[in-house]
């Protein structure tokens, strides 16, 4: 594979693990966020964190849009699926996504309603124009990356006068979200935020581009590497942060060359913007309401808006307070600090944000890293 | 030291339901067979949790049998899917003389089908198999989209000892043999449709579904080598079993419908729905060709078995080259006992 | 969520869509959203859309630097 | 002299389909059975048309299983649901080390499947059946309403028969023991999946499936005693077959992922979809764990054999409390490699 | 069951049928024919044949909705469960009729119409209340027996405005098809119509009464017996006729007096009024166009007439040329005189219509009776 | 197709229905077409309406007659 597997060469991978201990100094500890589920899943797929000095410590933030989805959400979602003649349909990662009282899209379908598991909005749209008797409503989660496919959807239908086709939209963006981290737990919360950089998201940024990042280096003093989704380039976006840390530097620097430019996706960009408009606030699962955070559809879009076209209202509906998934966005906690990880939340039985997609903090711990919490890998590591 | 171990949750048998994720070979299907169809069957070979189960055999004369079980509903009274599954692929084991010796299950789940209703269905199946004396040894499970199956569908498959000397077969029958049944005709299939949607009536019948083998090895013992062939007439009822032996023999029978048992409810439910109980579906019967000179010892023993207390001569084989089965009616007359034509009864088994 | 890969574009097809290729599995995707695509570029691929191209002479760049930084090492 | 017989039609296997009346134990039943399934299967045993079959076997050790097969679409690139459910059940026997000798098929056949389909698909069971010299002997044939199955699900159980002194077992893992897999993972559900509508691609990847019996016989000879236990990963990939070996034995695995054999297709496949190879079905390989001083010998007579060309040795059992299975990935880090949870991937087996 | 088993007794049955071979005349043939297939049916069932003289014969006749129903018709139905939302429910009988090419319900069900099979018009009825969305046809055949039932579902209907319920009538009357056989096949045809008298309906003349068969006895001459479906009433009735043609008297006699008024009842005569209208003529199988034969829906319920509602039109379609059927049901032919019988057709695929249904002609000596035709029977009886 | 029973009214339901046993088997189905069916008479049940009333005085006259014929033999 062309562009990849370049990207994930071993004997590179130990040369630019050796350079980044070379340069560490051992009397600090570099605490690097990666934004980015992407990252996050390439982290503990290749098990980069094998690879880096103890004091480089990655810390997995909210950047993925199944994790930061509030309950709340996806009662919307499954409410709206139990309505007469609606067919929901779904990216396969929503399926499991536990809503309150032990409800999900996958236990909603079991027990009747027209759920669909979709690899692309244009799915959906066949979907509608194969079956005008239904009500087919797409669940549409996202970043800026997958924002515009959504945006595309919704304009296609316009064309096509397709009268049965509606979004529940619950899209947000990256940068108000890497400010709240920054800003910290919110009032009453006097945790520090121990994180001295950030792993710029790849593919939100090929939309973004780079300029959305600079205030957190302007203003923030937190330099940012933008980096590709594969372990060498996030490899090397460690260097880079390393080194501006080292440096005392707070740029916003671009590892993904090769996809990001300056400016982004102009006509991804101008597709957004003809649909959505941003939200006044919007709750993120373990951030809390963020202003300014999420997109709706335009007034102009009101008929495929299925949130107005089914007037459907969101229910608050609490997490479990012992989860410590805000924290552990904001790197103030381990996965392993939570009393439930591992225990009563698994993948399987997931109780919180970060446990519920594998690109999640807790998920990927457990899912790819928890042999590093045992004992027994303990040993095999000195063994060898 | 190792690390703390995940909270096993039990399955919410009350209320939850199958859902994909029970069929796709992950921790939730590990699950499901663990706390539904381990517990319910029981035994040591299920434990074992391999993909097949071995056993030590001595030489002989194996039969295997195989049968698909898609009864709607699936609860009937006097028992339901998982009784049939079990007693059913027990009795065309038995059918050759056989004593079965272990069953295999494979389920096709619908999802969204209520767990309550695959642990009912399940413990049914285990309660069938240990009062058979049957394990149910090996096992698979699928879970398939709602829509694309009919809440379940279990295919047994059993393999079973046929005793020395016996050799049991379809073209063994002789001109002069007589017919057996070994009770009732019709009791199931009339109690299956009794709680078809849009057929519903009250009845007080039950299924017979029961396990044969027992009242065979009593049948074997007394008739010897007299014994030419049993068959358990299921599908098709009666009157397909016995032009099934017939075509296959080359003989033809004679039948006098005033011997058949019937029960009178069932004749009334047959008569509401246009149906012959010569058609109608058996689960607990079976029918017995035999030589003259074996018949009475054979009755005899027939009749000191619980599941053969109602047994009856009912007719004779005869020479005859259109291989004809024949009734002399109650009325006094003649009339062919043929195969239904294109029958659509509902799923009775 | 962000899954996305780089695939080499084999034909363009009418209304904005496209084969693609990544090591001879072949799909049909949108490439509304990236300018001028041609046959033999490859994009990053998400959700059934291509995002955005890649620049082989940016990629070969990257893959340089890390080889010079494996050489220093 | 007997009457004129009835003109026995041909089904019309070219435009035909499905109806209740196939399913419902009359003539067009035994029609449907006899121009498709005898057909096609083709032996003594089902043509004696009895509800069993029977086999003499001397004094063994026997294993039994049973499948049950869905998977969507029936066809797909390098075989159909009809090989699936012959040689997956071969497979299944096959892993215990044993020789299979017969087969039963049970079908569940959705009203109005094309006749066309359903002879297709026979006659790929008759065909791996004779490939692999293990017939079908027995069977059953349901058919329910349409909307109530989806096409065709096929269950077929097997019995085979264990070499003397052969004994593995699923708990025999020792820590130091090698893990080595037959060829190329993901293959088959990478080929089921291509075809799945609306995840449709273009692949030359066809399906694996193929019965491993002969396979296994070399291997059983090449490794004696030091064979430990064998599986063959369908469901849930080898990820769920070395998770499920590990909490047997109570060992932990450490695999290399540099030396796991996938298809360069199968892995880009695999990143349009964001899956795992790991996870991914095979239904013609094996993981066989050995004894270290029988990993040479087994490999050479893996290889020696075409469906072993590609065998590997890709890691070792380890002494392990929370029975991982880690692997060191080609980046060189570690990670755990974990069943998937509740997958929720097409049906493909 | 009371009103039952007392009328299928065997000991009374063989005195019956003393009495019978006592009164017959040994030097004439008594042809009888039982118009209706329920007493077809009986008489097949319980082997009513063995016990009669060999010179009283009994001839089937066309009193089966089912037989007679011309694939034309069927060809409708097939049709109309082919359009887009149509529901067609049908009683179990028809769902194996041969249309053309092969065609039936059953096999159009296979290939994706929704049909279903009911035992009632009420389940039809239930059907479409439960199913808004659907067009419920109930497609209605039979004899004045079975007309009740359909008009009370279509007066139920109109009473609960149900909008999506239909009736694809095909609903025929008894005595013009009696007529019908007393007149003979039509121009052309010169066969005499041998049949001394009839064993009139049960079920329909406790709807119709004892009237409307006076013309049969009166004018052609033709003793008429009205008969219950039990063996026993059958061969009374038999009994009955006989002595009436060798008294030489034609009259209307009714054996079915339990059930069976002078009148018949009023209020399901009333229900039929209400709803239908009789049809200037309609095609019956085996028995070509019939003049004032069969019924329609009135104007004033033209919307629950699936025939307008949806336009069903008619095709013709020809039946099997070398089928008897025609001449069968006038006792001018028996089955075995047709070379198809038992050969050809056969209940498993019937070529035409006496072969249809178990109560026609063909396919009652078929399935019970074909014994009667082979040579092992003959001796078998010459042994007892 | 004309297939009737005679079956003993048990229960008179609203709406025009009843619950009639045959041999202790039990339906509920229309008496609309039948007038002042009561519980205790016997009706012809034809696809799921009563028809007419069986008249016990004629159906034991019948039985009767028959009887006599046959006593006559
Ligand atoms: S382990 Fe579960 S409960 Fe604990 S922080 Fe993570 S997601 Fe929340
Ligand atoms: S046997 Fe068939 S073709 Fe001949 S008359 Fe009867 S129905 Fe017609
Ligand atoms: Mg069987
Ligand atoms: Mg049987
Ligand atoms: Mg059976
Ligand atoms: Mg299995
Ligand atoms: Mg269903
Ligand atoms: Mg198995
Ligand atoms: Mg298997
Ligand atoms: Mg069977
Ligand atoms: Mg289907
Ligand atoms: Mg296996």
């Amino acid at each position: 594979m062309k562009y990849v597997d370049e990207y994930r060469d071993g004997a590179l991978a130990r040369s630019i693990a050796a350079a980044i201990a070379r340069e560490v100094r051992p009397d600090r500890v570099y605490r690097l966020m990666e934004f980015c589920g992407g990252h996050t899943h390439a982290i503990s797929r290749y098990g980069l964190e094998d690879l880096l000095p103890a004091n480089v410590r990655l810390i997995h933030g909210p950047g993925c849009p199944v994790c930061v989805l509030p309950m709340a959400r996806l009662d919307m979602a499954i409410a709206c699926a139990g309505l007469p003649a609606v067919t929901l349909c779904a990216y396969g990662d929503l399926m499991r996504v536990p809503g309150s009282n032990g409800s999900s899209l996958l236990k909603a379908k079991a027990a009747g309603a027209d759920i669909r598991m979709v690899y692309s909005t244009l799915d959906a749209l066949r979907i509608a124009e194969a079956e005008p008797a239904r009500e087919v409503v797409f669940f549409a989660v996202g970043f800026e990356t997958t924002t515009p496919a959504t945006a595309l959807a919704v304009r296609a239908a316009e064309r096509q006068a397709l009268g049965n086709f509606s979004v529940l939209c619950n899209h947000v963006m990256t940068p108000p979200a890497m400010r709240a981290i920054l800003d910290g737990g919110g009032e009453g919360d006097e945790t520090p935020v121990l994180i001295e950089g950030f792993i710029g998201p790849a593919h939100v940024s090929t939309v973004i581009g780079v300029e959305p990042y600079r205030p957190f280096a302007r203003d923030d003093g937190k330099p940012v590497v933008i980096a590709g989704f594969e372990p060498l380039d996030v490899a090397q976006a460690i260097l880079m942060l390393v080194r501006q840390i080292n440096d005392g530097r707070a740029e916003v620097e671009n590892q993904y060359i090769r996809a990001v430019t300056p400016s982004g996706n102009a006509r991804a960009q101008a597709e957004i913007a003809a649909v959505f408009e941003t939200r006044e606030a919007f709750e993120w699962r373990g951030l809390g309401s963020l202003p300014a955070s999420a997109l709706r559809l335009r007034p102009a879009f009101a008929r495929y808006d299925a949130e107005r076209r089914f007037g459907l209202a969101e229910t608050p509906a609490a997490d479990n307070p012992a989860c410590e998934c805000g924290a552990i966005l904001r790197g103030a906690k381990t996965p392993r600090e939570c009393r439930l990880f591992g225990t009563v939340c698994t993948p399987d039985t997931p109780m919180g944000s970060c446990m519920v997609s594998p690109e999640g903090a807790c998920a990927a711990r457990w899912t790819y890293g928890r042999f590093r919490d045992n004992a027994a890998a303990a040993r095999r590591k000195e063994i060898a | 030291m190792s690390l703390a171990k995940p909270i096993r949750r039990k399955l919410d048998l009350a209320n939850g339901r199958v859902d994909l994720s029970h069929g796709a070979g992950g921790r939730a299907m590990g699950r499901l067979i663990e706390d539904v169809f381990l517990a319910a069957f029981d035994n040591a070979w299920l434990a074992a949790g391999n993909d097949q189960s071995a056993f030590e055999v001595a030489a002989c004369r194996m039969v295997m049998t195989t049968d698909a079980y898609v009864v709607s509903p699936i609860f009937f009274p006097g028992g339901d899917i998982g009784t049939l599954a079990v007693n059913g692929t027990i009795n065309d084991i038995a059918m050759a003389g056989a004593r079965p010796l272990y069953l295999s299950a494979s389920f096709v789940l619908e999802e969204g089908l209520p767990l309550a209703d695959l642990v009912r269905v399940a413990r049914s199946m285990g309660e069938a198999s240990r009062a058979a004396g049957v394990p149910i040894i090996t096992g698979d499970t699928k879970v398939v989209e709602r829509g694309k199956a009919d809440k379940i569908f279990i295919s047994t498959a059993g393999v079973g000892v046929t005793p020395p000397g016996l050799a049991l077969s379809s073209d063994a029958v002789q001109p002069g043999d007589a017919v057996v049944v070994s009770g009732t005709i019709g009791d199931h299939g009339v109690a299956v449709m009794s709680k078809r949607e849009n057929l519903e009536f009250e009845t007080a019948i039950l299924s017979d579904c029961a396990p044969l083998h027992g009242l065979v090895a009593d049948m074997v013992a007394a008739a010897g080598p007299g014994l030419r062939v049993m068959r358990d007439p299921t599908r098709g009822g009666l009157a397909a079993t016995l032009n099934e032996l017939a075509n296959q023999s080359g003989v033809g029978f004679t039948l006098e419908e005033d011997a058949i048992p019937v029960r009178a409810e069932v004749a009334a439910a047959c008569e509401f729905l246009g149906l012959d109980p010569l058609n109608v579906a058996n689960e607990g019967k079976l029918v017995a060709i035999v030589a003259p000179d074996r018949l009475e010892p054979l009755l005899a023993a027939m009749r000191a078995h619980p599941l053969g207390a109602r047994a009856a001569m009912i007719g004779r084989a005869v020479e005859d080259p259109d291989r004809f089965v024949e009734m002399r009616t109650v009325f006094g007359g003649g009339r062919i006992v043929d195969w239904l034509a294109g029958e659509q009864l509902p799923r009775i088994c | 969520m962000c899954l996305a890969i780089p695939v080499e574009v084999r034909e363009i097809l009418p209304g904005d869509m496209a084969r693609v290729s990544l090591d001879g599995v072949v799909k049909v995707v949108s490439i509304a959203l990236v300018e001028d695509v041609k046959v033999g570029d490859y994009v990053v691929l998400h959700v059934g859309y291509a995002l955005a191209r890649i620049d082989p002479e940016e990629a070969r760049k990257t893959l340089a630097l890390l080889q010079a930084v494996a050489a220093d090492a």
